[in-house]
């Protein structure tokens, strides 16, 4: 009893530490815990894996580079997946980072020989957030005269055609905050939307799945790595599931110590705390 | 060991900021103060971008002349720098930005988070999901009643409510942490993968 | 004219705003009653034990500016800091108030000093109640953290936006063994307060906490005429239910009319 | 008048934004988005404001000889030299992106990480059952982490079916009922700053 209760006044920095250990360990020397596959990720990926080559397709970037680790993997495997349909990919920035990343996660590509402004092409952020995404859905080239790069967006062949965001096979999101402001937005639109979410918006996101209002929902390093097994591909998401995993049961061990550590403190009228209720 | 300049760099700047876990020190300091300018010039940039795409070619190239109001409202924004006679002009530019903002917000939000939730809710009670997803909803919002007479039913169906609140609340901790696990094994993949190669890429 | 698929959205908009006007009419001859809201009246139990413990109370009213689209939350948050500054005056009670954005100070010092004029405690106010920390995140947060653990409080409020310093305050709070009060708009951040801290205002909770103290005719009357557009939403909801089951389907028809 | 203006421009911008949604008028729909296209062009204005903030801040703490004034100083440096790349030398430079991809997407990336170590000490020393309540929360929480996590699953193969349930039946159900409410709380928020009733917003007072 008197160990629970010293181990739950140990020093934060060694939980840190261990926490690094914990993650670094398994990424090491991998464990290879195999993974399942959950119906919200089959069925985004039937979605997705259901557009024809020369269907156009826009990829809205939603977050910042702090939370990339989480959101990006769903990103990468799907500019991988959609480019070898042939599928065609406008990228928007919904935050100012935005133009950086599409620079970033293109760039494998146009070397593999997709062609800017055929194949994809880099719109670039609009200042003005949710008012911003309205506009460009309203009109896209009015919104958007000009790409990242400064090329008129008028003459440019991945853009024949389309004016409003109803003009597009699908729309994707990949976003660190919540679905909400594309739902407000561009669920009017009656294009199937697609959301890539950080972990901690995944809850949120529930009642738009199951009222329809979004067509499809990846969450997160998790689905990422599942999308990777779809795809036959495994790569930087699946590499951190046996990380994921350990730092899981880690988190748990902690909590369940704490907890025996403040109701054995409790019990002798130690805790300031709960005194309240 | 990497040999890329940015890879370098980058290492230590996470470096430096994690060491703030152990203690707060001038390396942490340093590294903050140079980040918090580097973002701000990024944010620089990217607005005088916009404003060449937006403001600046419509208006010399295709003559776009209508273009000169938000412009003009846009620098009224700066008005209060040059002396507090002026805080006045700040308030035409929030105006708009605020009051267009209020609209879409409105005409959006009374569809895709209300009308089209309440559909969705209008569910036949037939299976025990649709009963506890029906009354879910409705304790849950019984729980946002704040001016009703506290009746003993509205007070029992607000606390189930509150109960439905927390197990929300407890998906969104699982998820959350989850999530943020997942930036540690991003960064501890950048330190080891990217810059020492430990990590076998 | 009207668009189809968009009618019941424009009935909806003119249904809420209208109970709101209806509410914020009535207020003006009486003001309604709000119904216990637990994590208030836990405030004035923690700003009593502080006193009674000889520490002090450390409140924060959140991360945000009063320009951006969270300013309900940071107005409800002050109304708050206002409401423990009249206690701690009251009683004698130290107070520490950290502020983040240069907005928001100016706003806090005059509440808080305002708080003791009203209590007659005029020469108990002191400058360094509120303090102005940053409004860069991680030098707030610090500055935060470094005030509960040097300042030996025994209650902590933090109310308004947070993003991901809340678990860390939460921490530092239960770290020290203060009373742990939050409540705040943004929904990520809910689950750690609640999970962390001994009360927790959920949401809306906040706003009202904030409208209720003020005593704010048009902010209670809102409230109230927000709960009327409520019960219709729950009502709506309840009978389409109900008709669903009986395979009536007018109500998610009018809905998506 | 120099009170009423602003609020009466507002007003009518927003209810334009609001009667395009609802009704079919041409006229107004090419209004609207021209107004959203101003939108985007003062909001790009306003991403300087900060900015200047920041240095005016940080000019004052320097000239002041207060401490901090070299930090002052490199943070005024960092952010000259950022905007001078990005605008003069453009956004697809060397320069700009080496300072993209070596400081702010590291260090944003590192500050954001740090918040998962102070999961891990709350975790330890804050996440408690003090009552039914959190209980009821952290049990939620650690059955999802364990479904979610490969090797709980590998343990308790029927630990996601339940973790699905919660999720798609008692979340959605907490989820959409919060949503409601706060949906007509927007509402309503709304219509007071466009109706004048609120105009803290634009610094008038509380009225």
């Amino acid at each position: 009893m008197e160990l629970i209760r010293k181990l739950g006044e140990v020093d934060p920095r060694w939980l840190y530490v261990l926490l690094v250990l914990v993650v670094l360990i398994p990424m090491v020397s991998p464990i290879g815990l195999p993974i399942n596959v959950s119906a919200y990720t089959s069925n985004a990926f039937a979605l997705l894996d259901s557009l024809k080559p020369g269907d156009t397709v826009v990829f809205d970037f939603g977050y910042y580079v702090d939370g990339a680790p989480d959101v990006e993997p769903i990103a990468v495997a799907l500019f991988d997946h959609l480019f070898s349909k042939g599928v065609r990919i406008v990228c928007v920035s919904y935050k100012n980072h935005g133009p950086m990343i599409v620079d970033k996660l293109t760039e494998p590509h146009v070397k593999a020989g997709k062609e800017y402004g055929v194949d994809f092409v880099n719109l670039g952020f609009l200042a003005g957030g949710e008012t911003a995404l309205a506009a460009w859905a309203a009109d896209i080239k009015k919104a958007y005269p000009t790409d990242w790069k400064g090329n008129n967006t008028s003459t440019m062949p991945i853009l024949q055609g389309i004016n409003t965001v109803a003009d597009f096979d699908m729309f994707v999101f990949y976003t660190d905050d919540s679905a909400e402001v594309w739902v407000r937005q561009i669920s009017q639109y009656k294009v199937p939307i697609i959301g890539g979410l950080i972990t901690v918006t995944a809850p949120q996101a529930e009642p738009f799945l199951q009222s329809k209002q979004l067509a499809g929902l990846l969450v997160g390093l998790r689905g990422a790595a599942e999308y990777e097994k779809l795809m036959n591909k495994p790569g930087t998401a699946s590499a951190g599931m046996d990380a994921q995993s350990m730092a899981h049961l880690m988190l748990i061990a902690f909590i369940l110590f704490g907890n025996a550590s403040y109701f054995i403190k409790r019990s002798k009228g130690l805790a300031g705390k709960g005194a309240a209720k | 060991m990497s040999t890329s300049i940015v890879t370098w760099v980058g290492a230590l700047v996470t470096i430096g900021a994690f060491s703030y876990l152990f203690k707060e020190n001038v390396m942490y300091r340093t590294i903050e103060h140079i980040y918090v300018g580097a973002a701000a010039g990024y944010v620089i940039s990217v607005g005088y971008q916009n404003l060449l795409t937006k403001a600046w070619r419509p208006l010399v190239n295709e003559g776009h002349w209508l273009v000169i109001i938000p412009v003009l409202l846009g620098l009224m924004l700066f008005g209060p720098y040059f002396g507090s006679k002026l805080s006045w002009t700040r308030r035409y530019p929030l105006s708009l930005i605020i009051g267009v903002g209020a609209g879409i917000t409105i005409r959006s939000a009374v569809i895709e988070q209300l009308t089209k939730q309440l559909a969705s809710t209008a569910l036949p009670l037939k299976t025990i999901n649709n009963v506890l997803i029906v009354a879910g909803v409705l304790a849950t919002l019984s729980y946002f009643f704040f001016t009703f007479k506290p009746t003993r039913t509205l007070t029992g169906v607000s606390e189930v409510g509150k109960w439905v609140i927390m197990i929300t609340f407890g998906a969104a901790f699982g998820n959350a942490i989850m999530g943020r696990v997942s930036l540690v094994i991003g960064r501890v993949s950048f330190l080891f993968g990217e810059w020492i190669h430990l990590i076998k890429q | 004219m009207l668009i189809e698929g968009r009618v019941a959205g424009l009935v909806f908009t003119l249904i809420t705003i209208g109970t709101m006007l209806y509410g914020i009419n009535k207020a003006k001859s009486k003001l309604p009653n709000v119904r216990r809201i637990a994590g208030l009246e836990a405030i004035d139990e923690a700003v009593g034990r502080a006193t009674e413990m000889g520490k002090a109370v450390f409140c924060t009213p959140g991360w945000a500016d009063i320009t951006t689209s969270t300013a309900g939350a940071t107005f409800a948050a002050l109304d708050i800091v206002g409401h423990i500054a009249r206690l701690t005056a009251r009683y004698d009670t130290r107070l520490v108030v950290a502020v983040s954005y240069p907005n928001v100070y100016p706003l806090a010092e005059q509440t808080v000093q305002q708080a003791y004029l009203v209590e007659g405690k005029r020469e108990k106010y002191d400058q360094d109640m509120v303090r102005f920390t940053s409004s860069e995140q991680y030098a707030y947060a610090a500055a935060v953290l470094g005030m509960i653990q040097r300042e030996k409080v025994a209650a902590c409020v933090f109310v308004g936006q947070f993003a991901s310093e809340a678990v860390d305050f939460a921490e530092a709070a239960v770290a020290v063994g203060s009373i742990a009060i939050a409540g705040t708009t943004s929904t990520y951040q809910l689950p750690f307060f609640a999970a962390a801290c001994d009360y927790t205002l959920i949401g809306e909770e906040l706003l009202t906490a904030g409208a209720y103290i003020s005593k704010d005719t048009a902010r209670l009357g809102s409230v109230h005429g927000q709960d009327l557009a409520k019960l219709i939403a729950f009502g709506v909801m309840l009978l389409g239910a109900i008709l669903c089951t009986l395979n009536i389907n007018v109500v998610v028809d009018l809905l998506s009319k | 008048m120099k009170r009423e203006a602003p609020i009466v421009l507002a007003g009518i911008v927003g209810l334009i934004q609001i009667l395009e949604h609802f009704f079919d008028f041409e006229a107004i729909a090419a209004v609207t988005v021209e107004l959203q296209n101003w939108v985007i062009i003062v909001s790009a204005f306003s991403l300087a404001l900060a900015a200047i903030n920041l240095a005016i801040n940080h000019t004052q703490k320097i000239s002041a000889k207060k401490a901090g004034a070299f930090d002052s100083a490199l943070l005024l440096i960092t952010m000259v030299f950022t905007a001078v790349a990005g605008i003069f030398w453009g956004m697809e430079s060397s320069g700009f992106k080496f300072v993209f991809n070596a400081i702010i997407d590291p260090a944003a990336s590192a500050f954001y990480a740090m918040a998962a170590f102070h999961v891990a000490s709350a975790a330890y020393r804050a996440f408690r059952a003090h009552n039914a309540h959190a209980a009821a929360l952290l049990i939620t929480g650690v059955m999802l982490m364990i479904a979610k996590a490969p090797i709980g699953e590998a343990w308790f193969p029927w630990m996601p079916t339940i973790t699905n349930w919660i999720m798609s039946v008692l979340n959605l159900a907490g989820v959409r009922g919060i949503m409601i409410s706060s949906a007509i709380g927007m509402i309503c928020v709304s219509a007071r700053i466009l109706l004048g009733i609120d105009r803290s917003h634009l610094g008038l007072g509380r009225d």
